[in-house]
């Protein structure tokens, strides 16, 4: 079937891998899946010690003020422009709706200017060329340019494995009109996945959903975001999907970890699991589940699946 | 020199209030050509007009310069002053002082004061460059062309007609009646749509000034107002007037599409009416060209024709359709290379169908199409058929259907050709080929077989036995050998003659290891039917390599499962052996650039050379004309091994003589494409005889219906029928058929895959089974140019589509319906005949939503700004016929703010409340739907605060309104403007409501914005108004602001001719060439004037001096 | 069309009135200009007033401009309007004549791309427009005192914000030397 | 726009000689006097074997050059009277501006027919043939662009 996403200009190169706090400390594999697969795809990219945190936890939260996160944001472009990547490529989608929202206030030259004041202090500005060359883009936009190569690349045919999509909230909702896609039915991970011949179930009911993680609801108001989550597993399961795949670390905390205790609390059955969209792209790819896509870090039971797909012999090459 | 006076306006204070006006006309007084500046309170006013009178008598006067209000405002008056004082058009200059000036400087008056200053010397500067201009006459056509045939166009056209205009109300639909055809009830009196519209489609019928032309649409408008020269399209209707509307076509056709009036609510065939008082009441096709399977296939055989019968099981229906170009259907479904699968849209959804194996399944009921009756005999002279080939038959059958006595010559003791004598029978049963080739002779064609060409009898012969025409469709029987040393020893053989042997029964053996030469088809029959010989070890060698092989890839992987072995890349360079051949030498080669017939010969490559042992070598390397097959047949002309034939007349380079199939050039070598050539054999020999062209050699082309991907990707996708085979171990030596082709469950469920890409799909059985013989397929477009003196656009608008809102499920959802979908159930003339039945299950829904501005009042750019203005009204009369007609059913609607503007309706919403009916003030983003079809609606009341679950029967979603596509269209090719949401944008919202913005052209209705039925025919019947009073004087004088090109300063360049958006400019050429433009298309852009580089280009008004006197003050 | 990002005037001064701010809020960048950073000369006023001569097309730009005055919206003075059937008849000789004759500063307003009452009118003027800023340049003269600005006739803040943009950046440029 | 004094007299005499040029000529000699120019392109659509181009740069200083009443003379004045120094070099010419656009000539495919003296309204282009005999004595090549051989 014609894939709905539209094609892009390959990147090749100039990308900085932007990398997360609750990636690297929840779900490293999706890192180390990521970084693999920019290998595989020839994508040239750097890790950058300078890079910081991007502020969204905390601002989100309603801890910190915005004008921390517009000054760390404008120090984190001139660090990426300044090592010449000046592609900054989020593995989760609240850094890169908080970074691009940052850019567009930074366009205010009132806010440019407290900024600057503020960099000044560290030897650095945030002017016109800065802002003309740095780019925002989730990792999954930097893999879909280069989606031509991944069907030659395909190792493990995941033929009859059912996949559901959970679009990124922050990535779908914050600039709807600047999505890969459809913001409202965004196919991007199954448009992604497709080379490896999954069924995808595109359009579902309720594929808008809130995950139920809320930053703070999570802790604040635990009964409410557990009653949302519950509702996605419940369509899910009603589709009858192996795998739901997620954009953003956030949802895969909130559905990973409380998958099984949600469903021992409501004693239904959710059989199915969660990955990263990049862990089962590198699995299908033939990547090591273990070191590279990091399947230990889950809470949920990965072996049935990996068996099914033949990740644990190893990779015909 | 000029005498200007000027003429200064306080506005009653709007000017003076800010400007020192006396001060203002002193500084004036000393301007140069001023003779007079006088200062009025309100210069617009009947005090105003008699000032000016008075000091243009007094002065003497020739220029005005008038400083006032802006000149968009009441420039007319003054200018309709100075033409009634006889001074002229252009002789009044304006001073832009109030909005100009007065108002937007309020806050600096002294800055304001030195501004007016400039305004006013510049108007004088330009009053003193102005000259008088002659305006010319236009005669006033006094008819008129409505756009759009709903009910905005209706009444429009009655109105005109009435005041004895002539009207051509051209529509793009197959019916007048437009949106509220298609309505059940209209608010708020809850009377019957077509109570109203039928009367008005009746007068439309019957107003002898009113032409109605549907099916039609505008391309192109050219010309001045009151002499527009429009061109109109004409598109087939295919369905003639002597159609009664008995409908009895509908019960033949085997094509059902979506039905676009019923909304997709229901289907209809691809013969229909939308609605029984249609006007015109006569069926239309809706016809979108060839299926791509059609198009590509080279005899254009209605594929998907008799694949749409296929599908109801009207075998013999769809034996005619399969058997009306090619006589072979039944060979052709096995043997075909069937390009047209390749060409299926289906296989860019999932898998192409399966045409060829419908095809043979088809043509094996031939039993149930009945015996062939024998054609009448028309005509006297005798065609002779050299060839019993599908070529020569195909042309035999033609021949005699056309009413010729045909005989058909056979070299060889049986008819067929490579049919019977080529293909062997595990490929092609001779039962088979036996009994299309008896159906052909059924049809009175006599065969003589045993007879060759060239030695038994001559061309020459022929003709002079009394033949009128001879058709040479030979074929090439003869098999080519390379010339090789050892070629003569025994054991080499051709692959025809092997083939041909064991066709008629003759012993044939071969040896124990067999190597044939050659990669095309011939090579794999030859190689299989060595298997079936004995041969234990047969491998194919060819110059080819795997990808490049040109034998058919099902046949080939056939073979290779039977053990037949595969050399490619080797080209023979020796056969060795001493009594007899015992092996052969290869050298290793590539291909190289295709030659100019597109064959790419083999290129030796140095690797060292391959031997394989051999007792019997097989060359299948081509084929060619018999020996001496064209002895005594002068003036035929061989090419290339193929005789020469002229494309158009199918005839050689002797007179009377024809060729066709593999022997004559051009013809491919596949079965179809002889079929196709003997047909256009069968023609040009019938146009030969009768003396004049009376049929179409090639057959008309239609162009290819092609299925855009949104609409691919909404259909289902379903698995295609693999086709039985027999096990290899058990074909390897039976000469059983190998395909066991479908049964009768297959081929139906096979068939129902196709997705009708071509709408109606050329199976004529309307034709045959209209009563009135109304069905004319032949019908092509046709333009036509009027002339006319205005145009009113009431093209109507479209329902938003709500698939723009994926979380609404509108069209994933079996039970989510728009409000236009909902009229039609309720419609008495609608598909449930008025009845409120849910899609899903056909009950009646208990529990009904719906949900108000859906794609409108959206600032997203998934939806539209503004408000659709009748939602609120038509969901409310919805909900108010539901709880009439079933009381058991709650109605629930969710809107934003009721908008009940109007009279009587908020009367009506009380009403309707009252009859039960919830409203709760919520907007819903997103529908889930269960497992029962059944939708969960989570809202928050935003009056009550409460959040509310619940499950619905039915929703129906209230989609706003936007421009039609037909309004776009019009827009884009008459030159109006469109504002938000494609509406047309009239010229002034409050002044000029129903003109638009080109002078000549009105607008009424939903394509100039929403708004429901009586503000339309009110708006309907304003634009007539407007037409009238523009017609009523006869002549008018065109506008003096044009072009125009001095010819003595031209010098012919023609650049304004290429810039002119309008084409209004054109080059005399003569002695001096210089441009002429013609003043009544010229609408006085000016774009010329500016490029002009020798400046001979003006525009009345607005000429360079005058701009730059103003500019440069 | 290989026509260079055509100029629009800076934002407005963050010094107006609050009841305006809604009409400042329709955003124009800010002009690069080659050699001459405009951001950075600032002309004293003393020497004058500025003038600016804006050619408007009768359909869109002088019709909103006519708007703008009847909601007694407050311009800058600098700017005097002239009337011209479609943008398409301003030929780079009214442009450079008004400049030569005491303008500071020209431009051209007519209707949106796409939305022209003939059709491609504003096309060609954009074209010349930009050929006029190129001859400016190529004799040294400041290219941003000849513009180009589209919008619809319903627009009036458009209008109001490129006539005020216009006026900005003029005003920060010399006055015009004239031989 | 009245021809330049000069413009009448070029355009006047040449127009009747040229058309007697015998088959045998090999090629013109052609002077263009860009001054005179007003780039309508008439002598591009004439020239049958595409010497005669028009390309899409510009060169300021050919405007200064114009006559004075002539369309290009205006705005050559008013460009002079604003310039703050002479025109650095052409520039790429937008694609709907039709006129202000640089001739070139390409000597080597000049078929010498002389249609392009007869196309020129203003005379801004003169075409000297060379006969037969001159050609062989001074090669055209080497022949100084403008100088009569």
């Amino acid at each position: 079937m014609p894939h709905t996403t539209p094609e892009v200009d390959p990147i090749g190169g100039g990308v900085q891998l932007f990398r997360s706090c609750m990636v690297s400390s929840e779900y490293p594999g999706a890192e180390a899946a990521t970084k693999w697969l920019f290998e595989k795809l020839g994508v040239e990219y750097i890790v950058n010690p300078e890079q910081t945190c991007c502020t969204g936890m905390g601002y989100y939260s309603d801890l910190m003020p915005f004008a921390t996160t517009l000054a760390i944001a404008a120090r984190n472009a001139c660090v990426a422009v300044e090592a010449g990547h000046p592609i900054q490529a989020y593995l989760c989608s609240t850094c890169y709706a908080i970074n691009k929202k940052a850019y567009r206030v930074l366009e205010v030259p009132e806010h440019r200017r407290e900024v600057n004041r503020v960099l000044a202090e560290i030897g650095r500005v945030y002017d016109d060329t800065i802002a003309q060359t740095i780019q925002h883009r989730h990792v999954l936009e930097v893999l879909w340019s280069q989606h031509e190569k991944l069907a030659g690349l395909v190792r493990r045919r995941l033929g009859g494995i059912r996949v559901a999509s959970h679009p990124a909230c922050h990535y779908c909702k914050v600039f709807p009109d600047e999505v890969l896609g459809d913001s409202e039915n965004l196919m991007l991970a199954e448009d992604l996945l497709e080379p490896a011949g999954v069924i995808s179930t595109g359009n579902y009911p309720e594929k808008t959903t809130h995950c139920g993680a809320g930053f703070r609801q999570r802790f604040v108001n635990p009964s409410m975001s557990m009653a949302v989550t519950r509702e996605k597993l419940r369509r899910l399961a009603a589709l009858k999907v192996d795998v739901c795949v997620h954009m953003c670390p956030n949802c895969a905390v909130q559905f990973d970890r409380h998958h099984d205790i949600i469903e021992r609390d409501s004693d239904e059955e959710y059989p199915f699991v969660h990955l990263h969209v990049q862990q089962l792209v590198a699995l299908a790819l033939g990547a090591d589940p273990d070191t590279v896509c990091g399947v230990a870090a889950h809470s949920q039971d990965l072996e049935p699946l990996l068996q099914r797909i033949g990740a644990r012999q190893a990779a015909p090459l | 020199m000029t005498r200007c006076g000027v003429f200064l306006c306080e506005c009653g204070g709007n000017i003076s209030g800010v400007l020192d006006l006396p001060a203002l006309a002193a500084g004036g007084r000393s301007l140069d050509g001023v003779v007079n500046v006088t200062v009025s309170q309100f210069l617009c006013g009947a005090e105003g007009r008699r000032l000016i009178e008075d000091v243009v008598a007094d002065r003497g006067l020739d220029r005005i310069v008038i400083g006032s209000c802006s000149r968009r405002f009441q420039g007319p008056t003054f200018e309709r002053i100075a033409r009634d004082l006889e001074l002229g058009e252009n002789t009044v200059a304006f001073a832009n002082l109030r909005e100009g000036c007065a108002f937007i400087h309020r806050h600096e008056p002294e800055k304001a004061q030195r501004k007016a200053e400039t305004v006013l010397a510049a108007a004088v500067a330009r009053a003193g460059r102005q000259r008088p201009l002659q305006p010319s006459r236009t005669f006033l056509n006094r008819s008129a062309l409505v756009v759009g045939g709903g009910i905005g166009g209706l009444s429009a056209a009655e109105e005109l007609a009435s005041a004895g205009i002539t009207v051509h109300l051209v529509e793009r639909e197959q019916s007048l009646g437009g949106y509220m055809a298609r309505l059940s009830k209209t608010f708020p009196t809850e009377d019957c749509a077509m109570c109203s519209l039928g009367p008005r489609l009746a007068n439309a019928a019957t107003d002898s000034r009113i032409n109605v032309h549907t099916l039609t649409e505008v391309t192109a408008l050219s010309g001045p107002p009151g002499e527009f020269r429009v061109r109109l399209r004409h598109h087939p209707r295919f369905v003639t007037d002597q159609c009664v509307g008995c409908g009895t076509c509908t019960t033949v056709c085997p094509v059902e599409l979506e039905s676009q009036f019923d909304l997709g609510v229901t289907r209809r065939k691809a013969i229909s009416r939308p609605f029984a008082n249609a006007v015109p009441s006569t069926f239309a096709i809706d016809n979108r060209g060839w299926a791509p399977c059609t198009s590509t296939c080279p005899a254009h055989t209605a594929a998907q024709g008799y694949i749409a019968l296929a599908a109801q099981g009207r075998w013999a229906d769809a034996y005619r359709v399969a058997s009306a170009p090619n006589p072979f259907p039944s060979v052709c479904g096995r043997i075909c290379p069937h390009e047209c699968e390749e060409q299926c849209t289906r296989g860019r959804l999932d898998q192409p169908v399966a045409i060829a194996a419908i095809k043979r399944f088809v043509a094996d009921q031939a039993a149930a199409a009945g015996p062939v009756e024998v054609p009448a005999r028309r005509f006297e002279d005798r065609v002779a058929v050299v060839g019993a080939g599908p070529a020569g038959l195909t042309a035999a059958r033609d021949l005699a259907l056309l009413g010729y006595p045909v005989t058909v010559f056979e070299a060889q003791p049986v008819a067929g050709g490579m049919l019977r004598l080529g293909v062997p029978e595990y490929r092609l049963p001779r039962d088979v080929v036996a009994s299309e080739v008896e159906r052909v002779l059924a049809h009175g064609v006599e065969l003589r077989a045993g007879e060759r060409c060239g030695q038994d009898y001559t061309v020459d012969s022929l003709l002079a036995s009394g033949y009128g025409a001879v058709l040479l469709a030979l074929g090439l029987p003869q098999a080519r050998l390379l010339p090789l040393e050892g070629r003569e020893l025994p054991g080499v053989i051709g692959g025809l003659d092997l083939l041909r042997s064991r066709a008629l029964g003759d012993p044939v053996t071969v040896g124990r290891r067999v190597v044939v030469i050659g990669g095309g088809d011939v090579a794999v029959d030859a190689a299989r039917t060595a298997l079936r010989l004995g041969a234990e070890r047969v491998t194919m060698a060819c110059i080819e390599d795997r990808a490049t092989l040109p034998a058919q890839p099902g046949e080939l992987s056939e073979a290779i499962a039977e053990g037949v072995l595969l050399a490619p890349s080797l080209m023979p360079v020796a056969l060795l052996g001493d009594a007899a051949v015992s092996s052969v030498r290869f050298q290793p080669c590539t291909l190289a650039e295709p030659d100019a017939r597109g064959w790419r010969p083999p290129r030796p490559v140095d690797a060292e050379q391959v031997e394989l042992e051999a007792d019997t070598v097989v060359f299948c390397v081509g084929q060619a004309l018999g020996e001496d097959a064209l002895a005594g047949a002068a003036g035929v002309a061989v090419a290339g091994g193929q005789i020469v034939v002229d494309r158009e007349t199918m005839m050689t380079g002797r007179r009377g003589v024809f060729a066709a199939g593999d022997a004559a050039a051009g013809g491919g070598l596949i079965a179809i494409q002889a079929i196709a050539a003997g047909a256009r054999a069968a023609r040009g020999i019938h146009n030969h005889l009768r003396g004049e062209a009376l049929l179409d050699v090639w057959p008309m082309e239609r162009d290819r219906a092609e299925v855009p991907d949104l609409e691919l990707s909404r259909r289902r996708s379903l698995p295609r029928q693999e086709m039985r085979v027999l096990p290899p171990e058990e074909r390897r030596t039976s000469w059983q058929e190998v395909r066991l082709g479908f049964n009768e469950e297959e081929a139906l469920a096979e068939a129902r895959r196709c997705l009708s890409c071509g709408g109606c799909s050329d199976c004529h059985s309307c034709e045959q089974a209209c009563p009135a013989g109304a069905i004319d397929l032949t019908q092509k477009p046709w333009e036509e140019e009027l002339t006319v003196g205005a145009l009113v656009v009431a093209t109507g608008h479209q329902e938003f589509d709500a698939r723009r809102k994926p979380p609404l499920g509108y069209g994933r959802y079996a039970n989510v319906l728009t409000q236009s979908q909902l009229a039609r159930l309720l419609s008495a003339s609608g598909p449930t005949g008025g009845e409120l039945r849910r899609p899903s299950d056909g009950q009646v829904p208990k529990r009904v939503f719906m949900l108000q501005c859906v794609g409108s009042r959206d600032s997203t750019s998934r939806g539209n700004e503004h408000c659709s203005a009748i939602c609120c009204l038509f969901a409310t009369l919805h909900a108010s016929l539901i709880r009439e007609s079933y009381p058991g059913t709650q109605v629930t609607i969710a809107y934003t703010d009721l908008r009940m503007p109007g009279k009587g309706h908020e009367e009506y919403l009380k009403l309707v409340a009252e009859r039960g009916v919830r409203y709760v003030r919520s907007r819903v983003g997103e529908l889930a739907e269960e497992q029962d079809k059944s939708l969960r609606v989570r809202w928050e009341d935003t009056v009550t605060g409460g959040k509310h679950e619940e499950l619905f029967d039915l929703v129906v979603l209230s989609a706003g309104l936007e421009a039609s596509a037909g309004t776009t269209q019009i827009a884009r090719v008459i030159g109006l403007q469109q504002g938000a949401a494609g509406f047309l944008k009239e010229y002034h919202p409050k002044l000029r409501p129903v003109d638009s913005q080109r002078a000549g052209i009105f607008i009424a209705g939903t394509a100039q914005g929403p708004k429901g039925i009586p503000e339309t025919i009110a708006q309907a019947k304003a634009a007539a108004a407007r037409v009238t009073s523009m017609l009523h004087g006869g002549m008018a004088a065109t506008p003096v602001e044009v072009a125009f090109s001095d010819p003595d300063v031209c010098i012919g360049c023609g650049v304004c001719v290429s810039v002119c958006p309008q084409g209004a400019v054109r080059l005399v050429d003569g002695d001096r060439a210089h441009a002429l433009v013609d003043q009544a298309s010229c609408r006085g852009c000016g774009i010329c004037a500016a490029e002009c580089p020798s400046g001979a280009m003006t525009v009345g008004g607005f000429s360079d001096a005058e701009l730059l006197a103003e500019a440069t003050v | 069309m290989n026509v260079p990002a055509v100029a629009e005037p800076e934002a407005t001064p963050p010094a107006v009135a609050a009841t305006e701010v809604r009409i400042a809020a329709a955003r124009v960048p800010e002009i690069s200009a080659s050699g001459v950073p405009v951001s950075e000369v600032i002309a004293d006023a003393a020497d004058g007033e500025r003038s600016i001569v804006a050619f408007l097309c009768r359909e869109c730009a002088y019709s909103a401009a006519d708007a703008a005055g009847n909601a007694r919206t407050s311009l800058p003075p600098t700017i005097r309007t002239i009337m011209v059937p479609c943008t398409g008849r301003v030929s780079p000789l009214h442009l450079l004549a008004a400049l030569a004759e005491g303008a500071d500063g020209v431009y051209v307003a007519g209707c949106l791309e796409g939305q022209c009452h003939y059709r491609v009118g504003n096309f060609h003027a954009l074209d010349r427009v930009a050929f006029v800023r190129r001859l400016l340049e190529s004799v040294g003269v400041e290219p941003e005192r000849a513009a180009m600005f589209t919008m619809s006739a319903a627009d009036t803040p458009r209008f109001v914000a490129t006539a005020r943009g216009m006026d900005a950046t003029v005003s920060r440029l010399p006055r015009l030397p004239r031989s | 726009m009245p021809l330049s004094a000069r413009g009448r007299q070029i355009a006047g005499d040449l127009r009747g000689a040229t058309s007697g040029v015998s088959a045998g000529v090999l090629g013109c000699e052609v002077v263009r006097h860009d001054e005179l120019c007003v780039g309508c392109g008439r002598c591009v659509s004439a020239c049958p074997t595409g010497a005669m181009r028009q390309d899409d740069w510009f060169d300021p200083a050919q405007l200064f050059s114009a006559p004075a009443g002539t369309g290009r003379g205006a705005l050559a004045t008013a460009l002079r009277r604003i310039a703050r120094h002479e025109p650095s070099g052409p520039f790429r010419v937008p694609d709907r501006v039709r006129t202000f656009r640089g001739i070139l000539f390409s000597p080597d495919l000049c078929a010498g027919c002389g249609a392009c003296v007869r196309a020129c309204p203003t005379g801004a282009v003169e075409a000297f043939p060379v006969s037969v005999g001159e050609a062989e004595a001074v090669p055209r090549a080497l022949a100084p662009a403008g100088a009569r051989p």
